[in-house]
């Protein structure tokens, strides 16, 4: 799961495309990023205009020299992105964050992704078809608008099984019950709201398969300097701090930065305190 | 016109906080840069005269739950919780790789009761590498109802004095801006002996996650950091310049080398960069080119003569730094 | 399911703030509306619940000299200075058209001693088209080495307790957010009989204009407000509902309805708009018309239940506004 | 110098020209406002993004449903502005402020203009010339590159003559030399830097010829609420404060709004204090 050092470079927005209301489709050459870049990797953003951190979207595809990013707009960062116009230069730190382990030849990978959790997955099946992998995926989202790069999957390699909370595309269903009907997978990849990761990572633990999950939290520096970003983790797991013990809060757990030690946690490591609920 | 750093050729960058010359009066903030490591893997760190390490507490620190971040206008909330491991695991893990910092090192001290603090940067006094202690007296202090030390002149007093006592390092004093007046304050940390002080840590703040009536940060409140605070900062500096003799080191939202030259002329002779290196890992090179130009532009050979510019009542033009006062005495 | 003004219909809108009823929870801050003739040129003003006349002086004044205004990021900063009539004027020429502004009218009143205060407040009182007075106690104090009135309880007490013994109408009083603790001012405030309190009003700031090395404002310091300092009054309403019963009306960069709902879950009955008037004259009737979408969403049959929602601590939830607190005596 | 209520209307951005380095003309379809605009009249444009307060620009050119602007990149706002994609929605108010006079018919008019204190004087040429008023203009500016608008200014019918402090275009003169050099003007109208208003307002008093000057400050509200952008002016002049004399500070002037009881002021009305030094 380790990476290189990340690049600093400017990229070029040199296409733009609403994919569904609200939903947006941005294309950067930036050859040095988008040459590095592997599953789960993602660029920190700096949008130009007010005074804001750097913005954390996962890299989707890559071709040759470019990149592109799929997201939803959010909140103000996701809004001015959405709005530059093309040829605009964007300064992007990236690829950054770990990757996804790719499992044996001949395996079978079950990808499931909730929403906009679909973005680390298009590189994520390139590599696994690229090393004799199987890749089925179910993707969920709320309703059909939410569902976006489906078809870019499939291009990529993925049987990809599709389901909505409201049935207004594919199934309705919701992406861990149809996860309960793949009894053949070798090793488990999610990325989506929290409360669909948590259940995916009880189902793999019940079901003793292995599973990676990317994870997601309001990041500071994206670098790894802050301690903003960080998630509850087994105590002892490698990605942990592996700080002493503290006397005053007697630690059951580490914290692990999702921008430097994550994105991608293996399932077992990541544990669901109350903070989440 | 240029030297290869991109600063202009001929003035004189350097600064001098309490007895440690910087190569250029630009430091990165605690709690924003470690030792410079992850920065160090996009940029050239060396880029700041100095960095300021994460401030470290006697013992290990879990930190706050998360969220631990929330953006707002033009800045940003954290509640971190002052989260690491100790002063013991660092002095024998992270003390050892300071001397390959390719720039001048501050530690920065915590504490939640003057012992703390005493403890710390005892331990700290001495490590190669460090070159200064800055103690983040901006925390609650626990003896005293939790009310934060930099509050009161008595106890920012209590805390430096006592530190100054059992150490030989110059001693930096943080303040906070959550204050009515900085004055008292600042001149309580200079008459128990601070070398220099620094200000301003962030702004106590908090924000609400309307769509689910309860507050962003898992703490409840945070502080305010980011270019949001940086008039509060320059008004802070401004007011402390007039008080103290010994240098100021200015910060709170500088992105630019113009928000740099503003508390620079407010009377900050040397500036830290928190927040922004979240946007701009370049600002370092980027506020000490702007400072050496704006020194140019003025004819001056040092940008020494930026400080206190702009601030008629600064107080350090009046008072060299080899004269520097006897501790007065405050009521304690 | 839209009343004709925008807002969702069958929700109780009204706000009660010390016995004046307002129709909804939007108030324009004092110093940035006058008394709406301005603004009522391009917008229906009576989208306000109320609007908070500019602050007035006992003796005219002439303010401060220009620039008084200097844009920062997210937010501004002015140094006015209380430019006005003075008290006479205004009773005698402004007075007198308060009658035609279609909603409540809360006059401010500004003094730099306790007479002043009361002699303005006196003055004020029983005045046609007049429901409340607010204190601006965040003027400096000249009897007090100009220090500010409300950075001490001791003289927010004076002020307060001085006024309630003269006037009728209802008292408001004005804090200021330049303080290490908030909750010792409310806490004095409402002991001396304040029937609300209001804050924050703008924080004490300042900018360089580093070309001409000199401060940006001819007054040299200034306030900041706008959406830049908001976090800090959310934190501040926070505090202050977990210290006093009386209604809080919270304000501090209100730019949206997101923005007011912030600081009335956080505590706070009414919402002030200052800043963001400058920018979107039609931002009271937005504002309002999310608060009351907020209340239907969550099932609210009124927009008071909004109020304190996120603050597990919120202590007017348990005082009925019928059951004010006796005045307890603070040492004076 | 009266004027009618302004009017809240979003304009839309439809045509956008860097006319010189740093400087840019905008054209706005806002029939409302565009028609209602009169000499001196300006916007105060909501720049779309991040909070700021309105910014006021004079408003250039009308024509039918639109007005230009003409303005320098300054700073945040005017930066942002100048980067809006045409197409864009604006909200503006307008328009705002007061107008200048407009002498007899056969008088001759003489306009001072310095840099972007051009904007102004298009309107109110017209106005002159259907007033049958002869109109010249002297513009000046610190390089070419700062002198914008002079084409337009000589379609509207004003006879006009250049001058830069380099000399890199017309006379190297400073536009109040020039004027001293006209004889002819029964009045005088001025707007540019401050030093150059100062220093017109001084020639024409001392020549007793009648003189208007458009002045700025910083705003605030831009309404007149927030008694922001004030200048000194006589004390009893029509547009000052009228308050009452204060006891503590023996006011020996009045503060008027340069917002709602300007821009235009009569020269001899407006006070030269310190503050301006
Ligand atoms: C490593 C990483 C990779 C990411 N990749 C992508 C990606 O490829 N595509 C994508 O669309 N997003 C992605 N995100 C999420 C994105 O960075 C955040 O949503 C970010 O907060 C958006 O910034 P903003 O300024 O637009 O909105 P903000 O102002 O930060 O948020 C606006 C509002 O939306 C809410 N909100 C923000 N993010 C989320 C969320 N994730 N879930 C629920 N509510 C939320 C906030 O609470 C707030 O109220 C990624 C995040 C991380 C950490
Ligand atoms: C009624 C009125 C009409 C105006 N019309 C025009 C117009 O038609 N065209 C035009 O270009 N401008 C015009 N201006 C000036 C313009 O509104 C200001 O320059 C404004 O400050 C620009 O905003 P900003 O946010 O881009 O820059 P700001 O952030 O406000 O300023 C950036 C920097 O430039 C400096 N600066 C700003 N304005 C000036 C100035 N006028 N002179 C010298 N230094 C300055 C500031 O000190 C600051 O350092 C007008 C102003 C007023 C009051
Ligand atoms: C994420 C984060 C963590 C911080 N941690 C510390 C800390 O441990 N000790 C300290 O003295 N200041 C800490 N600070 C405050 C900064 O050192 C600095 O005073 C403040 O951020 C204002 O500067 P800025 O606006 O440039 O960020 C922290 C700031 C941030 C943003
Ligand atoms: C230009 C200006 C003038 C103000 N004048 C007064 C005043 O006279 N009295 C007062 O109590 N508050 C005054 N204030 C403070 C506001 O009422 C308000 O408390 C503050 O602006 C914070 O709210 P905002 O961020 O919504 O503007 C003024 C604010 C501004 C911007
Ligand atoms: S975002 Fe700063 S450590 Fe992860
Ligand atoms: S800008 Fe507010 S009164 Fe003129």
């Amino acid at each position: 799961m380790a990476s290189d050092a990340p690049l600093l470079e400017t990229a070029t927005l040199i296409s733009r495309e609403q994919v569904a209301p609200g939903f947006w489709c941005l294309g950067f050459r930036s050859p040095r990023i988008a040459r590095a870049a592997g599953s789960a990797s993602y660029v920190a953003v700096d949008v130009p205009g007010v005074f804001s951190v750097r913005l954390p979207l996962g890299i989707w595809t890559t071709r040759d020299d470019e990149f592109s990013l799929l997201f939803r707009e959010w909140g103000d960062r996701t809004r001015r992105l959405a709005r530059l116009s093309v040829g605009s230069g964007v300064s992007c730190i990236g690829p950054l964050g770990n990757h996804f382990s790719i499992p044996v030849k001949g395996s079978t990978a079950l990808i499931a992704a909730g929403g906009i959790g679909i973005v680390p997955f298009w590189l994520l099946t390139r590599e696994l078809r690229a090393a004799g992998v199987n890749v089925r995926a179910i993707v969920g989202a709320r309703t059909k608008a939410h569902l976006n790069g489906v078809a870019q999957l499939r291009e990529a390699g993925a049987d990809v099984t599709v389901c909505t909370d409201d049935g207004s595309e594919g199934d309705k269903a919701m992406v861990l019950d149809l996860v309960k009907r793949v009894h053949a997978a070798n090793v488990i990849y999610g990325c989506g709201p929290l409360g669909m990761l948590r259940a995916l990572c009880a189902h793999a633990s019940e079901n003793r398969i292995q599973c990676e999950i990317s994870m997601e939290e309001t990041f500071g520096c994206s670098m790894g300097t802050c301690w903003g970003c960080v998630v509850p983790v087994r105590r002892g797991s490698q990605q942990g701090s592996g700080y002493p013990p503290s006397p005053r809060d007697s630690r059951t757990y580490d914290f692990a930065r999702v921008c430097v030690d994550g994105t991608v946690f293996p399932a077992s490591d990541v544990l669901w305190l109350e903070a989440y609920a | 016109m240029s030297a290869s750093n991109g600063a202009p050729a001929n003035i004189d960058l350097s600064v001098d906080i309490g007895g440690v010359t910087l190569t250029n009066p630009t430091i990165a903030a605690s709690g924003c840069y470690n030792r410079g490591a992850e920065f160090g893997r996009v940029v050239d760190i060396s880029a700041y005269g100095a960095i300021t390490l994460k401030s470290v507490t006697r013992e290990p620190r879990l930190g706050n739950a998360m969220p631990r971040i929330a953006l707002t206008p033009a800045g940003m909330l954290n509640a971190i919780g002052l989260e690491g491991p100790g002063i013991d695991y660092f002095v024998a893990h992270e003390a050892p790789k300071l001397s390959s910092v390719p720039t001048v090192v501050i530690a920065s001290a915590a504490g939640f009761t003057v012992g703390e603090f005493v403890d710390v940067a005892s331990a700290i006094d001495g490590l190669p590498g460090v070159a200064a202690i800055e103690l983040d007296v901006s925390c609650p202090n626990v003896d005293s109802e939790g009310e934060c030390f930099a509050v009161d002149p008595r106890t920012t007093d209590a805390v430096v004095a006592a530190v100054k006592r059992r150490v030989k390092l110059p001693v930096i004093a943080k303040l906070t801006p959550n204050v009515a007046d900085i004055r008292p304050i600042a001149r309580a940390a200079e008459e128990a002996g601070a070398d220099a002080i620094s200000l301003v840590n962030s702004l106590r703040a908090m924000a609400i996650d309307v769509e689910r009536a309860r507050p962003t940060l898992a703490n409840g409140t945070g502080g305010l950091t980011g270019p949001a605070i940086r008039p509060v900062a320059v008004y802070q500096v401004w007011e402390s310049a007039q008080t103290v003799r010994i240098p100021i080191i200015g910060m709170g939202g500088i992105e630019t080398g113009r928000d740099a030259l503003e508390l620079m002329m407010a009377g900050a002779s040397a500036v830290a960069i928190g927040t922004a290196n979240f946007r701009d890992p370049l600002v370092a090179a980027h506020v000490r080119d702007a400072i050496a130009e704006e020194a140019r532009r003025r004819g001056f050979a040092s940008v020494r003569a930026l400080t206190g510019l702009a601030n008629p009542g600064f107080a350090g033009k009046r008072w060299p730094a080899d004269r520097r006062p006897q501790r007065l005495g405050v009521s304690r």
